[in-house]
């Protein structure tokens, strides 16, 4: 490659085609319009909107995050605009040319399908990621994506509502991230996300009480980015469905470990709170990266790392 | 007039210096700014300085917006602050010539009284930073007066600032060090005992707050009240600051705030 | 209680009487007496010595440490002077008053017994921690304390083989942390230790390669504060044993969070490195706090988190 | 003489300046201090400053004793390094009246040579900082030559504090900036040229280090060299700073060395 080239940064992720594998993360990028002051969003790879139950939700009363260090909890809970609103009044205002994914949760399987099927009829969603990190009422508080039985089922009953390209987000809050990639692909999902926040618990020890009102909240941020590469390695071993890398990401560098790891592209989350634009920068920062190594094509990295011989287990 | 489009930026400190006590004045060259409206703040994020990047602490700190002036390609943007953590701790420390990553300005303006509308402007400790700039607007065509209240004199901010603009000033202390001794929410009832159309504005701690609502709502004035939530964001995605509304539900401090109607707000499911 | 009068910071920890809750974990205290320059050690409630083989350990190449944000990763793996010389050089030398919990490990079950056994002939042991944290090579690398099933064995085994006070420390690469409490619990165990280093990775980009030599490491440190406090206070309410929390832990406030949370003594872990006096800081601390509330026992901070009445699932 | 008994505290910063390039120098004042060994070095936390905690960057950073001078109820400790990541970018910021927390000193020492034996010291690059100390105690008793390479000219460090000791000292830089065009090792080579006995002490980059030990093993001379491993404690407990050796397992850095016979050092096994 010459060095004047512009490398190729296009990669397809689970049947969606982006031009660049940067992504932003559901619940840090709104309806992705709030961006539109700070950040280009054609620059990106696309946005994956804050998940969708069909309809609209309130979420939990205050305090509802928590500084921790170097990172964040929020108990945020299912706070959403709905379904028909997302579709009526979101969608239209982004522009043409963005990649819009959209996400989708609820409390029982049922209205997965629901959700799914409804955001199926529209033509400007690029494809769909289920959130499996929401409580399953009927399991008593576990997780969707804590159970391998649940998991299933959720991934069956959504495949049936869909035929648009989907992803399934994974809870990180589990023994055997391998598993639940294996049960994904089992099911016919096209690709998996991870890691949703890490569950985790803040205290105020001079009133005594948890500091979210929620009790729990979700641990994201540079904090848990370790965890995330270690989860995005363990899947790509187990699975051959396109990965999303998820998980602390805040700088090109970041990005890149998560392809070398196996992630076919990557969401950036809560570093967005702190720098609106700098989804656009990691963009950048890849670029650069690729000239300087003179190499072709982003994709040329993806599950390049270089493991030692004697470690290849 | 709609509120300016916020930029996002690497803002670079001109003076950072003691305002006595805990507090500090800080003035930020911000190239590209655009304006601001009272009432409105910015993110500041002192534990990611752009020389050396480090992520704990990790969230941007929400801070009102003092006064700006046209400066170079831009403004120099005043901030007064008090240190009381980590973050301030750190904002506390930058030097002339370094950066700090600035996001802003966030959140609505306060509305400016109507013309002939009496205006009592009321702050306690660092609120007092919110309402500088509705003070100097205001006063322009209306009576304005500003009721400041602190623990004791250190702990008030900018009260020379609010002596030049002219406005009627009355401050209150709880040890009496400055002004007079007890809460600024008597102030407040005082001012209200004469007559007249009067709206009320209110930036301070949760309780006094409150106070100042009851107070404004047993003489029939209006009140506005200038809330400060956790915030990550700063912009409407996290909905991390949800306040809860009087009707149900939570509106966004940072988006459809920072200032409500008192009577809008459901004080007792505040933090 | 009087201002003047100090408060009482002794608690009984699965058996074990310690004049305050505040030990140093396994693996961040060496063998003890390298603190002696910076800290009485009869100020602390007791100390984990670094887990024991049966015989003397090598440990992995280098790298075997990396940064991490408000963290880091280590991969010593099973390094160790072995027990006998355990027994015999480094025991010898801790002061008396000094309480010496012994940590122990192996890569198959029978190992354990072996080393329990020989640890509870030593009176100056005042109880044994067993880490079941290590990779059981029986399992292909799933951790003993990552099966329920493997970790009840190994319990049960390790209870045969002794009858001294027996902390059990978990894993928290696990679903259900919960569930893995229960089975020390039924299988006997004095009480559990948690939590040991999160599993995660790190890579450089420039070379493309993992950081460390073994590619995988343990994240400890704050960033996993906050996980630690969840899994506590989950185990807290899964089982009645005593619990040993441990994760992340710098501060007296720290501590005392653990405690509101459910257990009756902490570990400081990698705060020693940056401090090596930080855990007598953390004793004074902790008086402070119980004076400053007028609190007379400490054991009356153990549980006392208040949660919310609409949230006590 | 046994290595004094290192102490943990709060160290306060008397001066911290520029040194040419990225290269600084910090003045540390250090009560309680208990003396130090030439090549000890010190466990220092910029991450951490005591009036604002933070966990990001979280190890302390290690860091020769370049040289320390009795003051108030200790000394002054004298450290120059790199700004070359995080860690030492915070450090490059601390002002004088701050704290950084401070452990040491730790290590093992250099022994000095034996009177009579003459002593090549070889540094390159920071390991500069690592070698001051034992050109100055060692020049009392013995001939000493100091050869101090770095890519150049401004990489060097201390070169007039070397000069003023009156040891014999070369420089080399690979631009030719200072001192002969080319590397450091090139200059011992001629150095052992001569004849005589002479041991060879090293400090810098892992192949630095690695070619002074092949140049005096084919000249029969001893050759130690100091070690620079990441390290988490510095004072043997979290066995991070591992090294192998040739004899097969590991040595602790921190706690075995810094300093080992060239020999003793698996050089393959080396990060
Ligand atoms: C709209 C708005 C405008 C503000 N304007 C000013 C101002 O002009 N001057 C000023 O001194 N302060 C102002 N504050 C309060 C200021 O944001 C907090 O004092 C500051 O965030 C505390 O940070 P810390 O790191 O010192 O405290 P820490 O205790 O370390 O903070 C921990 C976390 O809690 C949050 N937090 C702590 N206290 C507050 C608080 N009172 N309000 C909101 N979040 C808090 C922090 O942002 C951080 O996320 C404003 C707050 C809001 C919401
Ligand atoms: C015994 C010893 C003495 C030293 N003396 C000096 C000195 O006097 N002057 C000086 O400038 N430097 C010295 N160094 C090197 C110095 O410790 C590193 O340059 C420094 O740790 C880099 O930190 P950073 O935050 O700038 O880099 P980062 O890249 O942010 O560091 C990330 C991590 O890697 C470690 N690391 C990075 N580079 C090195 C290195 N070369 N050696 C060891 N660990 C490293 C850091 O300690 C940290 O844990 C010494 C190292 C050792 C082991
Ligand atoms: C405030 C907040 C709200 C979130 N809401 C959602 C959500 O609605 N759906 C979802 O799938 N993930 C949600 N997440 C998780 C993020 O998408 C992401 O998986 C996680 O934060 C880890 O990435 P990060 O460390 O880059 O933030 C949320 C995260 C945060 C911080
Ligand atoms: C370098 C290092 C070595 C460790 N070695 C052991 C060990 O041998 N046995 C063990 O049970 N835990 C070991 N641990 C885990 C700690 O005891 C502790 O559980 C973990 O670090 C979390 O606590 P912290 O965040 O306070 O460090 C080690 C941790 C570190 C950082
Ligand atoms: S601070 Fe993020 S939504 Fe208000
Ligand atoms: S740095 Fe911890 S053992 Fe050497």
């Amino acid at each position: 490659m010459s060095a004047s080239q512009a490398p190729d940064t296009r990669v397809d992720l689970a049947g969606i085609p982006l031009r660049n594998p940067v992504l932003t993360a559901s619940g840090t990028f709104g309806y992705g319009s709030e961006f539109a002051p700070f950040l280009d969003l054609r620059r990106i790879g696309g946005f994956v909107a804050k998940s969708l139950t069909l309809k609209p939700r309130f979420g939990n009363p205050p305090p509802r995050i928590s500084e921790a260090p170097s990172g964040m909890l929020n108990a945020i809970s299912l706070e959403n605009v709905g379904v028909d609103a997302f579709i009526d009044e979101k969608l239209p205002v982004i522009p043409d040319g963005v990649t819009v994914i959209a996400s989708l949760f609820e409390t029982e399987i049922a209205g997965y399908a629901a959700v799914a099927e409804r955001l199926s009829e529209e033509p400007r969603i690029a494809g769909l990621e289920v959130n499996a990190s929401c409580p399953h009422v009927k399991s008593g508080g576990i997780e969707f994506g804590q159970n391998p039985k649940v998991l299933a089922e959720l991934v069956r009953s959504v495949r049936r509502a869909t035929s648009r390209p989907l992803l399934v987000k994974l809870s990180p809050n589990v023994t055997d991230i391998g598993e639940m990639a294996r049960v994904c692909e089992a099911e016919g999902a096209d690709g998996i996300s991870l890691i949703n926040a890490v569950q985790g618990l803040e205290v105020d020890p001079e009133t005594r009480r948890p500091v979210l009102s929620n009790v729990l909240g979700g641990l994201s941020g540079p904090a848990i980015r370790p965890i995330a590469l270690r989860m995005v390695w363990q899947a790509s071993r187990a699975v051959t469905l396109p990965i999303c890398g998820i998980g602390g990401i805040a700088t090109a560098a970041d990005a890149i470990k998560f392809l070398l790891c196996g992630a076919t592209a990557v969401q950036v989350g809560t570093a967005n709170y702190l720098d609106p634009a700098v989804a656009g920068e990691i963009v950048d920062g890849i670029e650069d990266y690729l000239k300087r190594h003179g190499i072709e094509r982003v994709s040329d990295l993806v599950g390049a790392l270089e493991i030692p011989p004697d470690r290849r287990s | 007039m709609a509120d300016p489009v916020p930029i996002r930026t690497d803002a670079v400190v001109v003076e950072n210096r003691s305002e006595g006590g805990a507090n500090r004045r800080l003035r930020l060259q911000v190239d590209g700014w655009r304006g601001f409206g009272p009432g409105q703040f910015v993110m500041l994020s002192p534990g990611s300085r752009a020389d050396v990047v480090r992520s704990d602490p990790l969230l941007p700190r929400p801070m009102a917006v003092y006064r700006a002036a046209p400066a170079g390609a831009g403004a120099v943007v005043e901030i007064l602050f008090k240190v009381s953590g980590r973050g301030t701790g750190l904002l506390a420390d930058v030097l002339p010539g370094q950066r700090v990553a600035l996001v802003g300005p966030l959140g609505r303006s306060f509305d400016l009284p109507e013309s002939g509308e009496r205006a009592i402007l009321v702050a306690g400790g660092t609120g007092i930073a919110s309402v500088y700039e509705l003070a100097a607007r205001a006063r322009a065509n209306t009576e304005v007066s500003v009721l400041l209240g602190a623990r004791t004199r250190d702990d008030l901010m900018g009260v020379e600032d609010f002596e030049s603009l002219g406005v009627a000033l009355r401050l209150a202390t709880e040890d009496g060090s400055a002004g007079e001794q007890g809460l600024v929410t008597a102030l407040l009832e005082a001012e209200l005992a004469v007559d007249g159309t009067a709206r009320v504005y209110v930036c301070g701690p949760t309780p006094m707050m409150r106070r100042c609502a009851e107070i404004s709502a047993a003489r029939g004035r209006p009140c506005v009240v200038s809330l400060e939530n956790t915030m990550a964001c700063g912009f409407g995605v996290c909905l991390g600051c949800a306040a809860p509304l009087a009707t149900g539900g939570y509106a966004l401090v940072c988006r459809d705030g920072p200032m409500f109607d008192a009577e809008q707000v459901a004080w007792e499911g505040l933090p």
